[in-house]
């Protein structure tokens, strides 16, 4: 009856947002004009923004015998206070003879934008919640008594972190910069690397509150248009409060959000998300998060790492196989030594089979708690590995899982053999970081189908995985297309020579099909001494 | 016993459930019929009634009547 | 009105019809009987008289590439035949799924788990199958490629695993039996394993190809599921020699006695799960094949509803059809070929030559 | 989007409500712990009192506790790793169902090595008790099958020293037997492919305990001659070699000829057994026996006054003339016995399909007079390390 009341919650749950949208506080705010009183228009930032301390208003007089007065209006800690004093201040003060030649009625706010103010990026707003917009993102807003334009003037200049190399995707070999938190950081550092015109940053704000910068970078006929559309639309759908961070847009815009496969990938080097895109994949950067997304992510790229691409193919190819190999035995190892044990012990040579008998002799559990209980303890141990500071964790994850296997074998707990499986699905889990949702729960599925059901249900276990595989899209295109073989098989389970992969994968990019010419390496054409 | 029922009552609710909500009557007199087909023989099958299998009486009436056989 | 959109390559259409084929290479016990030693020459000839059969599937999908064999035959026979003779195919496919449905339990419950009941194993297979169909013809056929590949990989495993069991004198009593043996067991497989292609006529319009080069890939595929059948039965042949006929599954025993040294014997459940997978793939394509077939007579737009209901009563027809094993093998070699070729041979030459007298693909257009 | 999407939340939710039903019914039917079962590595079967009862003695491998807090009584390492239980009853099974009663863990048959047969069994007949070997499941093909020359029982319950659990040691004894040849070492296929065939008989190689010094051992030495499916004679283990000889598959084999100059040792190899059976016009059959192979002369004695280019043919010669020798003496046991072990009978079928239906039933009268007429040249390719032995002096 809790399986009733779990479907009708969530149908609720999805029944209630099919409602016309509730009145947001977006809806009713009327655009309300700008007064022409400079007096009335400070009132009411005053009465809009309350008494946060952080907001600064600087009243300015200025012109030939200081007749116009005018507002700047800014949040401090937002701002570069130099840049506000060098581009807008000192232009108005020290410039005497503003309004000397006109009188102040054709003054007008676009005349002080071209002649006076000598700022990069300004522009005019009519309405107060453009005005609070700009003001809150960190953009000087100046105002003049008497008129009903304001002017937006952008100084941003925060805290910013540098540069640095991300934790996450560590390389021995390849680019090490990494995205940081600032939007604008990011943006540059993928405008860095794709120089080419047709580079688009199409940006828009989500949130009510926390009107974030979301920006979909794609490359114009590279990306295809159904998929841009398709990221467009389900980015425009977010009435969201707050986007924190990359991870909420990844849960509202992903394919299946009860699958335990991601759909949409993401990265924190400049140097993956370049390579995505001229692969025709749309990437969306969020302000406020060094992981950038990629719009269709397919099963195969979570084995594909930044280094593979860097380093010469055969070495790249053996370790891309190594990585299947690593993420099949996570899987499986534990699950088939559990059927083995329980249900064909024909299959274990028969000395082997005395070993693992003199093993479990006296152990309690059957085996199938027996593995349950270590699989338990490992992934507690990876846990509290990761929240530690990094010194700490390291020492801690390693020491306690030795300790550990070893006091439960001593007690007689556990069976040696199964220390040691557990103890490589646990590792070899690792190797592949982006699917580690998937692996500790699809492990924990085929633990209980195999100690059902043994060999046949670990068979069934794996066809039902591949048949959710296989029924999965990720924005329209295949998740687990990589099996047909067709010309994307170059670069899944083998890494070909860059010089031999001369297509766009299959069905992601666009009309631009190629991305370079195939080029023969000399050793083959004429021997070397020719070459010089 | 009781899981044939269960089992056959979890199909009905899968199928024709969205069937009834979308009113497509045709196609849910022709997957009912296949359904109750089915509830009937697996009843049948479970109460230990020998149902004759037809490969069987098609065998033997080609071996019979039309002498076809090895 | 074309139900199930999706379309699939033509290197995945070839390998899903060598896999289709191999995935009954282990279920050799029909034949094994009949003709001991000479099984293989039985294979070759079943081969060599299916090949003009698989010329006529070949022009038949060349004439309508646009429609599956439910349109077909309402187009050659006319509404009313037409149907009756639809309708007989369905009962055709839906019996094919649940008689490998029942040499997978029978299978599993001979070598792996004597002890688990049969309906148990048969309805967790199904509801993978049902699964898979739910996505229709893309998911049905995807791993086929990777499932035939795996099962040829495994196969030279295999015979490079029993080299030393090997021993050629087991062949010679060459054309030893009557005649009639050979041509019953010719028969018999060229019924089982080889007819069954005919159920590829239902997925032509899916086939993302023009229908002039069909015909190239659907020979290569049929060639790699012979060429895969005859390597069994020779492998089995020359291990079991005379104690062949024996058993109900030789290949399983032939896996069974594979060993390369002490530490890499005993592997037969990598050969059975290898089974289970290829078994799989067919039992889901004949499901898909029976679910489609239906919703297309019935022409409703989506198949979605009718595959539980069909797989239930596959479940249930399965348990009717035969009440031992035994009597599983004795009709399989007596009744079933005969009845079969009534499907697979009879019917598609009559829509051909129906087809050619009434000229029908051109007269398609004007109506 | 929002519609279908509750449809397939209803849809996942009841394939995860089917699936755990099924699972948690799942009584874990064919799910048996490894310390639920007792691991059976041999079975011995002895006749018993009344004569259609047989006497089964299965050796059971007995696991000691390695992990954990039992360790300290299994240090000493004195007690035997097996255990060896017994039931007399009709049929093989019901004597392991009536072992079991005795034994609290189910029997498991996957990983039986050996089936030994006691003499008397052998003689009293084999083939109604092969029956169990090939139906039931647990059964594997590859098991090795032996005829004690004695009681099975003894066989099964002697503690050999190297390997602690004695059918194990059994298995080790023959793999070490086919280095000189496959056809030393017969599993249940071959011994079950010979029972089929009609004419030929089954043979399979006789295991007895010997007394070492202060251990006992086992020896497989002989072979059990079966006509139908009784044992009706020996072959000792110099009729062995004409066995060998004659089935071919040798890897290599060692020669011992003493002849009056003196005295040689060699190890042949590389040989390649031809063996073609001949109908006559006349319709006497025989056949014909090709055997060509390389020797390594390894020791010499004796041979004074002679360089080693006299020794070479001389010993080359006395090589051919003891394989033809040994294996005319094993042709002659087996003729004695109307036992055909060499398959030729099968040879025949194969090759003369269409004579061999009237030969068929004439083959028990044909098979004591068939000849073998054969053709063996080994010769000696390496002397080995030294040249000329001590005592020869270089003769120009």
């Amino acid at each position: 009856m809790f399986i009733k009341f779990l479907v009708k919650k969530i149908t609720f749950l999805f029944k209630q947002n099919q409602t016309p949208p509730i009145e947001t506080q977006s809806a009713e705010k009327k655009t309300k004009g700008l007064s022409d009183k400079l007096k009335d228009n400070i009132d009411s930032l005053k009465l809009i923004f309350g008494d946060s301390g952080d907001l600064k208003i600087h009243e300015i007089l200025f012109g030939k015998n200081l007749e116009l007065s005018g507002a700047l209006i800014f949040i401090d800690g937002l701002v570069d206070s130099k840049t506000i004093t060098e581009s807008i201040i000192k232009p108005l003060i020290l410039n005497k003879n503003i309004g000397d030649g006109m009188e102040i009625e054709n003054m007008s706010m676009d005349i002080i934008k071209k002649t006076i103010l000598c700022s990069g990026d300004m522009s005019e707003i009519k309405d107060q919640t453009q005005m609070i917009e700009g003001c809150l993102a960190g953009e000087t807003v100046f105002l003049l008594d008497g008129f009903k334009e304001a002017l937006l003037i952008s100084t941003k200049g925060w805290e910013k972190r540098n540069v640095t190399e991300p934790q996450t995707e560590l390389v021995v070999r390849g680019p090490r910069e990494g995205f940081t938190e600032d939007f604008r950081t990011n943006t540059a550092l993928l405008r860095r690397r794709i120089k080419s015109p047709d580079f688009k940053m199409e940006q828009m704000k989500i949130g009510r509150k926390s009107l974030t910068d979301v920006c979909i970078a794609y490359i114009d006929k590279v990306a295809q248009p159904r998929i841009i559309e398709m990221v467009k639309k389900r980015l425009e759908k977010l009435e969201v409060d707050s986007i924190l961070d990359s991870g909420y847009i990844e849960e509202y815009i992903e394919d299946a959000p009860f699958s335990v496969f991601p759909t949409v990938g993401y990265s924190e080097k400049p140097d993956v998300i370049a390579g995505k895109l001229l692969e025709g994949r749309v990437a969306i950067i969020v302000d406020g998060s060094p992981f950038v997304l990629t719009a269709p992510y397919l099963f195969i790229e979570s084995f594909q790492t930044s280094e593979d691409y860097c380093i010469r193919p055969l070495y790249a190819s053996v370790t891309r196989m190594l990585r299947l190999m690593a993420y099949f035995i996570s899987i499986f190892t534990v699950p088939i030594y559990i059927a083995l044990t329980t249900f064909h012990q024909e299959l274990i040579p028969t000395t082997l089979l005395f070993t693992f008998a003199n093993a479990s002799e006296g152990t309690p559990f059957p085996s199938f708690i027996e593995a349950l209980i270590m699989v338990f303890s490992f992934e507690i141990l990876r846990e509290a590995g990761l929240r530690l500071p990094r010194p700490v964790g390291q020492a801690i994850s390693i020491v306690g899982a030795l300790i550990m296997g070893d006091a439960a074998v001593a007690a007689g707990l556990v069976g040696a053999p199964m220390v040691i499986a557990v103890a490589f699905t646990a590792v070899a889990g690792f190797v592949i970081p982006v699917q580690i949702d998937s692996v500790s729960i699809l492990r924990f599925i085929l633990m209980v189908f195999s100690a059902a059901l043994g060999g046949f249900g670990i068979a069934i276990g794996l066809l039902g995985i591949l048949v959710h595989l296989a029924s999965l899209k990720s924005f329209g295109v295949d998740y687990f297309g990589t099996v047909i073989p067709s010309q994307d098989l170059q670069d899944s389970f083998v890494r070909m020579p860059l010089w031999s992969m001369s297509g766009r994968p299959k069905d992601i990019a666009y009309i631009d099909k190629k991305r370079r010419k195939t080029f023969i390496p000399s050793t083959r054409r004429s021997n070397d001494h020719q070459e010089t | 016993m009781p899981y044939v029922i269960f089992a056959f009552l979890v199909i009905a609710l899968i199928d024709f459930l969205p069937l009834i909500k979308q009113k497509k009557y045709k196609e849910l007199f022709c997957v009912g019929a296949f359904f109750i087909t089915g509830v009937v023989l697996s009843i049948l099958y479970v109460s230990g009634v020998v149902i004759p299998s037809p490969m069987v009486l098609l065998g033997d009436f080609l071996k019979k009547v039309l002498h076809l056989s090895y | 009105m074309q139900i199930d959109k999706g379309k699939i390559t033509a290197v995945q259409f070839m390998f899903s019809v060598a896999c289709y084929m191999q995935a009954s290479s282990l279920l050799t016990a029909f034949f094994v009987g009949i003709t001991k030693q000479d099984s293989w020459i039985v294979v070759i000839l079943a081969f060599l008289v299916c090949l003009p059969f698989l010329f006529i599937f070949i022009s038949i999908m060349r004439n309508f590439p646009d429609k599956n064999l439910i349109q077909i035959n309402t187009l050659v026979f006319g509404p009313v035949v037409g149907n009756i003779i639809s309708a007989m195919y369905i009962w055709y496919f839906l019996t094919l799924t649940s008689l490998n449905l029942r040499d997978l339990s029978d299978f599993v419950h001979q070598t792996i788990m004597p002890k688990t009941p049969s309906i148990v194993i048969m309805f967790l297979f199904l509801l993978v199958c049902a699964w898979a169909v739910r996505f229709g013809i893309g998911v049905v056929t995807r791993y086929n490629t990777l499932f035939s590949i795996i099962q040829i990989v495994i196969l030279a495993l295999a015979v490079v695993f029993t080299a030393n069991l090997i021993d050629f004198q087991n062949f010679l009593p060459m054309f030893d039996q009557p005649a009639m043996e050979y041509v019953h067991g010719t028969h018999v497989v060229s019924t089982i394993p080889f007819g069954e292609v005919v159920v590829f006529l239902m997925i032509t319009p899916n086939i993302k190809l023009p229908p002039k080069k069909i015909s190239k890939f659907f020979l290569w595929g049929f060639v790699i599921g012979g060429i895969v059948l005859v390597v069994v039965i020779l492998r089995d042949t020359a291990v079991l020699g005379n104690v062949l006929g024996l058993f109900s599954l030789p290949s399983f025993e032939t896996q069974r006695m594979a060993s390369l040294m002490e530490a890499l014997s005993r592997l037969e459940i990598m050969f059975a799960s290898v089974l289970i997978i290829l078994l799989f793939a067919k039992v889901t394509f004949l499901y898909y094949v029976t679910v489609l077939s239906l919703a297309q007579i019935f022409k409703f737009e989506t198949f979605k509803p009718f595959i539980l209901s069909i797989g239930a009563l596959a479940i249930v027809y399965a348990f009717i059809l035969y009440s031992s094993s035994m009597q599983h093998v004795e009709s399989g070699t007596n009744a079933t070929p005969i009845l079969w070729t009534l499907f697979e041979f009879v019917l598609p030459m009559l829509t051909l030559l129906i087809a050619k007298m009434r000229k029908l693909p051109q007269t398609e257009e004007v109506v | 989007m929002k519609k279908n999407f509750t449809t397939s939340v209803n849809r996942i939710i009841s394939v995860i409500l089917c699936l755990s039903i099924t699972l948690l019914t799942t009584g874990c039917w064919d799910s048996k712990e490894i310390d639920t079962i007792s691991i059976v590595t041999g079975i011995g079967i002895d006749t018993s009192q009344n004569p259609d009862e047989i006497n089964l003695t299965a050796q059971i491998g007995k696991t000691q506790p390695s992990g954990g807090a039992l360790q300290q009584d299994s240090a000493g390492g004195d007690n035997d790793s097996f255990l060896v239980m017994e039931a007399t009853s009709k049929g093989i099974l019901s004597a392991f169902e009536s072992m079991n009663t005795k034994n609290s863990r189910t029997p498991f048959l996957q990983h039986n090595q050996v089936i030994i047969f006691g003499k008397e069994q052998a003689e009293k007949g084999v083939q109604s008790y092969i029956d169990v070997f090939l139906r039931y499941y647990q059964m594997r093909m590859e098991v090795w099958f032996l005829v004690a020359d004695s009681k099975a029982k003894d066989i099964l319950t002697v503690k050999t020293q190297p390997e602690k659990n004695s059918a194990i040691s059994l298995s080790e004894i023959l793999r070490d037997e086919t280095n000189i040849s496959e056809s030393l070492r017969i599993n249940l296929k071959d011994f079950v492919s010979r029972l089929i065939e009609p004419t030929s008989s089954a043979i399979a190689p006789i295991v007895s305990v010997q007394k070492g010094i202060d251990t006992t051992f086992l020896a497989v030495d002989g072979m059990a001659i079966f006509k139908k499916d009784k044992m009706v004679g020996q072959l000792t283990s110099k009729q062995i070699d004409g066995y060998i000889w004659t089935m071919g598959r040798i890897k290599e084999i060692p020669l011992e000829i003493s002849l009056d100059p003196g005295y040689g040792n060699m190890q042949a190899f590389n040989i390649k057994c031809s063996m073609k059976p001949i109908i006559q016009k006349d319709g006497v059959i025989s056949v014909s026996l090709q055997i060509r192979g390389q020797m390594v002369l390894d020791e010499i004695k004796g041979f004074d006054s002679m360089n080693l280019n006299e020794i070479v043919p001389l010993l080359q010669r006395a090589a051919n003339e003891k394989v033809h020798q040994d294996i005319m003496n094993c042709l002659s046991e087996a003729q004695r016995l109307n036992s055909d072990i060499f398959g030729f009978g099968t040879a025949f079928h194969r090759n003369y399909p269409k004579e061999w239906k009237s030969l068929k039933n004439k083959w028990d009268q044909l098979f004591p007079k068939l000849k073998i007429n054969t053709d063996i040249k080994l010769e000696i390719i390496n002397p080995g390390k030294i040249g000329a032995s001590l005592n020869m002096e270089d003769k120009k």
